[in-house]
């Protein structure tokens, strides 16, 4: 059952793939039984100067295939770039895999294990990353995968059209469990989303991603060298999210979720010009879900120096 | 053989025998290039990943050691190909010498190796040993490929010293003026030295700046 | 074909007596032949062997699935099931399964020559096969590993058991196996060709042959490489694939699938061969398409270099990548189109007589073209994003292995049986085991497509209730493979003792290797062949002339 | 000191100056084109092996195939991933810029 807009057009386009295969597989099933009767040794038969080739025909059936496949293939890879194009407005979730379960960050500090409620209608945008092996994040009814990797993050984005609950599970082979990791989609109306989250916010974290964000900011020694009142020659990240950081060796990149988990988990990856490669690696001593919330809090809470040192921001910066 | 010489019950004539068994060594080689494309593919791997940690990791390795290696195989592989010069110009007595001599420089190149490892060694980047220490994750990952692919590599050498041992051994090898064995010996030479000749940049220029 | 054909009025008392069967009987005759006609035999006992331990494996998990609980294999048990299932049927059965044996036997007699290039190469390739084997044997002894066939990193570095590093050796050996005969085929076809058989002359198995060379020497290598780089990786953890140190678990992919897809193509290029003469002989008719079917087999050899990305889609490829290797993918479709489109057209005007071979041949070109054309539905990016790593995929590659090269490996096996032994088998039988299998195979995998759409992911050992009913269909046809493999075991080893004898040309067929005697004498032939005429000039030399049952 | 036992000297000394002048190059300021000089001089030198040493020279169009082939296939391999590892942050597999 289609649940979003994007599953149609994938059932469409698999829908009409489909009757291609058939008219170029059909003829091929009738010609053989066909030719097979007629020509059979036992039965007379017009076999004078049977052809042995013509050159247009096996342009003609070779060509033909090839050029309405390359259709299709205009039109899937127009679906493939909306698949990783999700809209700015998507509300965002951080998802962590590890050997056979799944959490789910909420932005608004809610967590849940095995369990995702979104609201209706409102694009959601999956960061995900991997603690062990290789995983994949399958959801049959919007017709979508995404493999996640440990050490990187990658993305997936739905728009659920209607409420209810939908089964996810994990496509990529990852072990023992594999097959009994999977777990729910819950899709409500947007008050009842409102609901839960206030529910599970007073129970579950008691602040949003950010905010344990800001706390692990401070425990794990960030603050020493990054804070506001640090004198320790050290990048400022108040609103370096989304903005392009100048390297060593020259070249720039733009500081977004990956650049920030790699300087937190791997320092020497890309150290910024200026400044001397002294920061320790918290490669074993963070896990991804701490990785996700100190990200939260540089993207959205990191107080701000006295005066900023980057260039204007690349993209408009998001409101929470 | 028992039977008559290979080449009358199996080829028509004794030339067709003899393309036969280069097209079979060159086939054999370009299986060697794909294996170490590989290799060649991981560390491209790393430099697009890391560039800069590439970079410095690559500004550790004794660049001197490499160079010296580079000069003894091209000196090296120079000589084999001397010897198939002189096996087929029929001088089999010069044939021995360039291709003992030709087998003494690989001893040597196997030398300056492990002199070099065993620097390495004490400068604690033997990955495994007591005493490794890596300044980051990356040079330690670097070590690693480092030790892999030149250990990958110094097999074949001493394959490829095998092999000019058996075609030096051989009188008839030398007598022979089509020089087949000593012809495919130094093919395969050539090959383990093109091999380090990319091996070569790959590992020590990259790093090598003033 | 010949000038000469003086082999077919032979003596039978006289063709015993020569027959390389009886050119000595001792296990060290056996064990140190150079003969390639016997290493060929050892290679098909040998593959028939592992065939039946995969077999098994499969056997295990179609009955797994019947149910949608877990009763009948533990997790972990069904893990090892089909990782053992796929390792041995890809590197142990399929792989060698037709150039090995078929290839073997065949490549030295169709082009006149008294055997391959390099014959010893040829043994010391069979016994290192063997080695291989016997690491599998022992792999599987102990348990087997649970990382599938495809080995992905991190996982089978740093989170698999079981004897994972014994199978990457196994695997490891038997590449070298591979690389050796490709080197042995390429050079006999180019160095020893009989005199008068010109490049247009080969038949079409000798091309597709050819071209599987190619790949061979070309592609397992990078196999040799990656596994000797995932070796080191779980015993030194040298960190190439480790993302903690800064590796690239993609990097693993890329090497992997490089071989993989060219390895695939390995699989069904020498069955496009084997349906070549098939249906030329069947039809009794000349190729439809001689130069395009032969360039289409080197087209696949080269463009199957180009398209390993699309196993990767939702890897975390990036999109322009993934665009291109799907591009590339669809470049692919145009060889094999054409191929199939040919055979069928070879069937016009033909002077067809049903015989087991030819039905085998027919159901691989039914099912080939539908294996084929939902392989161009995985190459598109919408699509795969949905189907990938479900059993659509799972059904896709069945229908080109199974579908595809055991049903030409099974027609080549009773087309040159004749040949090969001296014997004729049961053609009723044949018939038979050919109809049974292409209906049995059909029940278990089609349902597979539809499992696949509605998103039953791959290597489940648990399943959602709704899709039992697929399954069930699915098991059951399985069943009816299994008896349509098990039943030429039977009739072909019977045929050993008691078939009658077979004449040099039991299917009137041309090709050099129809103009010595069944079996063959030792050196192939009592004089060397010349060739004066083009392939399959059935319409000239070759009125259907039916001797056998 | 036949004409080819010559040509084989030259040929060595030859390949001795590429080295020396691929290490010379290493110490420029060359900035990014570093690894292309670096490579295309062992290309240089990979060519005059092949050319001279495994007289390539001599051999018909079908040994030069073989040899080719390999570095051709090579150059598939790296031409195709390359398109991954340089676009993967171009068209980022999260883009939402």
């Amino acid at each position: 059952m289609a649940a979003s807009a994007h599953a149609d057009q994938v059932d469409l386009l698999i829908g009409t793939f489909g009757v291609l295969v058939a008219l170029l597989t059909i003829p091929i099933f009738v010609l053989e039984t066909v030719f097979a009767i007629r020509y059979r040794t036992s039965r007379e038969a017009d076999r004078e100067h049977a052809p042995v080739g013509s050159n247009w025909l096996e342009f003609s059936w070779a060509g033909i295939p090839f050029v309405l496949i390359v259709g299709f293939f205009v039109w899937s890879t127009s679906i493939f770039f909306q698949i990783h194009r999700p809209p700015p407005e998507a509300m965002q979730i951080n998802v962590v895999a590890k050997q056979w379960m799944w959490k789910f960050q909420h932005a608004q500090g809610a967590a849940e294990i095995n369990e995702l409620h979104v609201p209706v209608g409102q694009p959601v945008q999956l960061m995900m990353t991997s603690r062990d092996v290789i995983h994949s994040l399958f959801l049959p009814n919007f017709r979508i995968k995404q493999d996640l990797l440990p050490g990187r993050y990658t993305s997936l984005w739905f728009e659920a059209r209607e409420p209810g609950s939908y089964d996810f599970r994990c496509a990529e082979f990852c072990g023992t469990d594999h097959s009994v990791m999977g777990g729910r989609l819950v899709v409500m109306q947007p008050e009842d989303f409102a609901a839960w989250l206030e529910r599970h916010s007073e129970f579950g974290a008691s602040a949003t991603l950010a905010e344990l964000g800001e706390k692990l900011f401070r425990d794990v020694g960030c603050s020493g060298c990054h804070g506001p009142a640090s004198d320790v020659n050290a990048p400022q990240l108040a609103g370096i999210f989304g903005r392009p950081v100048g390297l060593s060796d020259g070249t720039t990149i733009i500081a977004d979720e990956q650049y920030l988990h790699d300087s937190i988990m791997l320092p020497n990856k890309h150290i910024a010009a200026g400044y001397p490669p002294i920061m320790p690696t918290y490669g074993n001593v963070l896990e991804p879900e701490q990785v996700n919330a100190l990200v939260a809090y540089i993207r959205f809470g990191a107080p701000v120096r006295k005066e900023p040192e980057f260039g204007a921001p690349l993209r408009k910066r998001r409101e929470q | 053989m028992a039977e008559q010489s290979r080449a009358e019950i199996q080829f028509h004539n004794i030339d067709r025998q003899r393309e036969a068994d280069r097209l079979g060594m060159l086939v054999f080689l370009a299986s060697e290039i794909m294996l170490f494309g590989g290799v060649f593919l991981a560390a491209f791997s790393l430099r697009m990943l890391s560039p800069d940690e590439y970079v410095s990791a690559s500004s550790h390795m004794k660049l001197w050691h490499g160079t010296a290696n580079t000069a003894i195989l091209l000196a090296s592989s120079m000589l084999a190909a001397l010897a198939v010069e002189m096996a087929s110009s029929s001088n089999p007595k010069w044939a021995g010498r360039c291709l003992w001599s030709a087998v003494g420089l690989g001893i040597v190149f196997l030398g300056v190796k492990a002199h070099e490892y065993y620097l390495d060694y004490l400068d604690g980047k033997l990955p495994g040993a007591a005493n490794a220490h890596f300044s980051s994750e990356f040079e330690q990952l670097f070590s690693n490929f480092y030790f892999t692919a030149t250990g990958l590599h110094a097999l074949h050498v001493t394959g490829g010293l095998a092999l000019l041992s058996t075609a030096a051994l051989r009188r008839s090898a030398r007598h022979d003026c089509h020089a087949i064995l000593i012809g495919n010996a130094a093919l395969y030479w050539h090959l383990v030295d093109i091999v380090w000749i990319f091996l070569y940049p790959t590992i020590y220029l990259a790093g090598a700046s003033a | 074909m010949t000038a000469a054909a003086i082999d077919t009025e032979r003596e039978p008392e006289d063709i015993e007596r020569t027959s390389y069967l009886r050119a000595g009987y001792s296990l060290r005759s056996w064990l140190l032949t150079t003969d390639h006609k016997r290493i060929a035999i050892l290679y098909l006992i040998s593959i028939t062997f592992f065939f039946a331990i995969a077999a098994v494996a499969a056997a295990l998990i179609r009955l797994e699935l019947v149910t949608p609980e877990g009763d009948l294999l533990s997790h972990e048990g069904y893990n090892r099931a089909f990782s053992i299932h796929g390792i041995m049927m890809v590197w142990f059965f399929l792989i060698p399964s037709i150039p090995n044996t078929i290839g073997n036997f065949m490549i030295p007699l169709m082009i006149g020559a008294r055997d391959l290039a390099f014959p010893r190469l040829n043994l010391l390739s069979w016994y290192i096969f063997m080695v291989a084997g016997l690491f599998a044997l022992f792999v599987v002894l102990a348990g087997g590993v649970d990382t599938g066939w495809t080995f992905y990193t991190p996982l089978t570095t740093m989170y698999a058991n079981g004897a994972v590093v014994a199978t990457v050796l196994a695997v490891f050996i038997s590449g070298f196996s591979t690389i050796l005969t490709g080197l042995n085929f390429i050079v006999t076809i180019h160095k020893l060709r009989a005199p008068g058989m010109t490049w247009s002359r080969l038949p079409l198995f000798i091309w597709s042959h050819y071209a599987v060379s190619i790949i061979f020497v070309l592609a397992t290598p990078v196999l040799a490489i990656t596994l000797l780089l995932l070796a080191a990786e779980r015993i030194f953890g040298i960190g190439v694939f480790d993302p903690s140190l800064g590796g690239d678990p993609l990097l693993f992919q890329h090497l992997f699938w490089f071989y993989s897809h060219p390895a695939v193509y390995i699989m069904v290029l020498p069955a496009m061969g084997v349906v070549s003469e098939l249906v030329t002989s069947g039809a009794h008719k000349k190729i439809f398409g001689y130069w395009f079917v032969a360039y289409a087999s080197i087209a696949i050899a080269v463009i199957a270099f180009l398209v390993w990305g699309h196993h990767m889609f939702v890897a975390g490829q990036s999109v322009l990548a993934s665009t291109v290797f799907s591009f590339l993918s669809i470049a692919v479709a145009v060889p094999s189109a054409i191929k199939v489109y040919n055979w069928t057209a070879t069937l016009y005007k033909g002077d067809i007589a049903l015989d087991a071979p030819l039905l085998y041949a027919m159901g691989f070109i039914g099912l080939f073209v539908v294996g084929g054309l939902t392989g161009l539905m995985l190459a598109m990016l919408a699509i795969d994003v949905h189907v990938h790593d479900t059993y659509f995929v799972v059904a896709h590659f069945h229908y080109i292995m199974v579908g595809g090269s055991v049903a030409a490996f099974f027609g080549a096996l009773h087309y040159w049986w004749p040949k090969m032994t001296g014997r004729l088998y049961n053609e009723v039988l044949g018939r038979i085991a050919a109809l049974l299998m292409i209906i049995g195979f059909n029940l278990t995998f089609f349902p597979q497509f539809l499992l696949g759409y509605e998103g039953m992911p791959r290597r489940y050992h648990v399943y959602p209730p709704e899709f039992q009913v697929l399954h069930i269909f699915s098991t059951a046809g399985a069943g009816m493979l299994g008896v349509a493999y098990l039943m030429p075991m039977f009739y072909l080893l019977w045929s050993l003792r008691f078939g009658k004898r077979a004449p040099a040309n039991p299917w009137g067929a041309t090709g050099l290797e129809w103009t010595t005697s069944s079996p063959p004498p030792k050196h192939n032939f009592t004089e060397q062949p010349v060739v004066i005429r083009e392939p399959y000039d059935y319409h000239l030399a070759h009125p259907r002339s039916r001797e056998n049952g | 000191m036949s004409a080819g036992v010559k040509r084989l000297l030259v040929v060595g000394l030859g390949l001795q100056v590429l080295l020396a002048a691929t290490v010379a190059a290493s110490f420029l300021p060359l900035g990014p084109f570093k690894p292309w000089v670096g490579y295309g001089i062992a290309v240089a030198k990979a060519v005059l092996v092949l050319w001279f040493f495994m007289e390539m020279r001599k051999e018909g169009g079908l040994v030069r195939l073989a040899t080719v082939a390999a570095f051709a296939w090579l150059a598939i391999m790296f031409a195709l991933t390359a398109s991954d590892y340089l676009s993967r942050s171009w068209i980022a597999a999260y883009a939402d810029v």
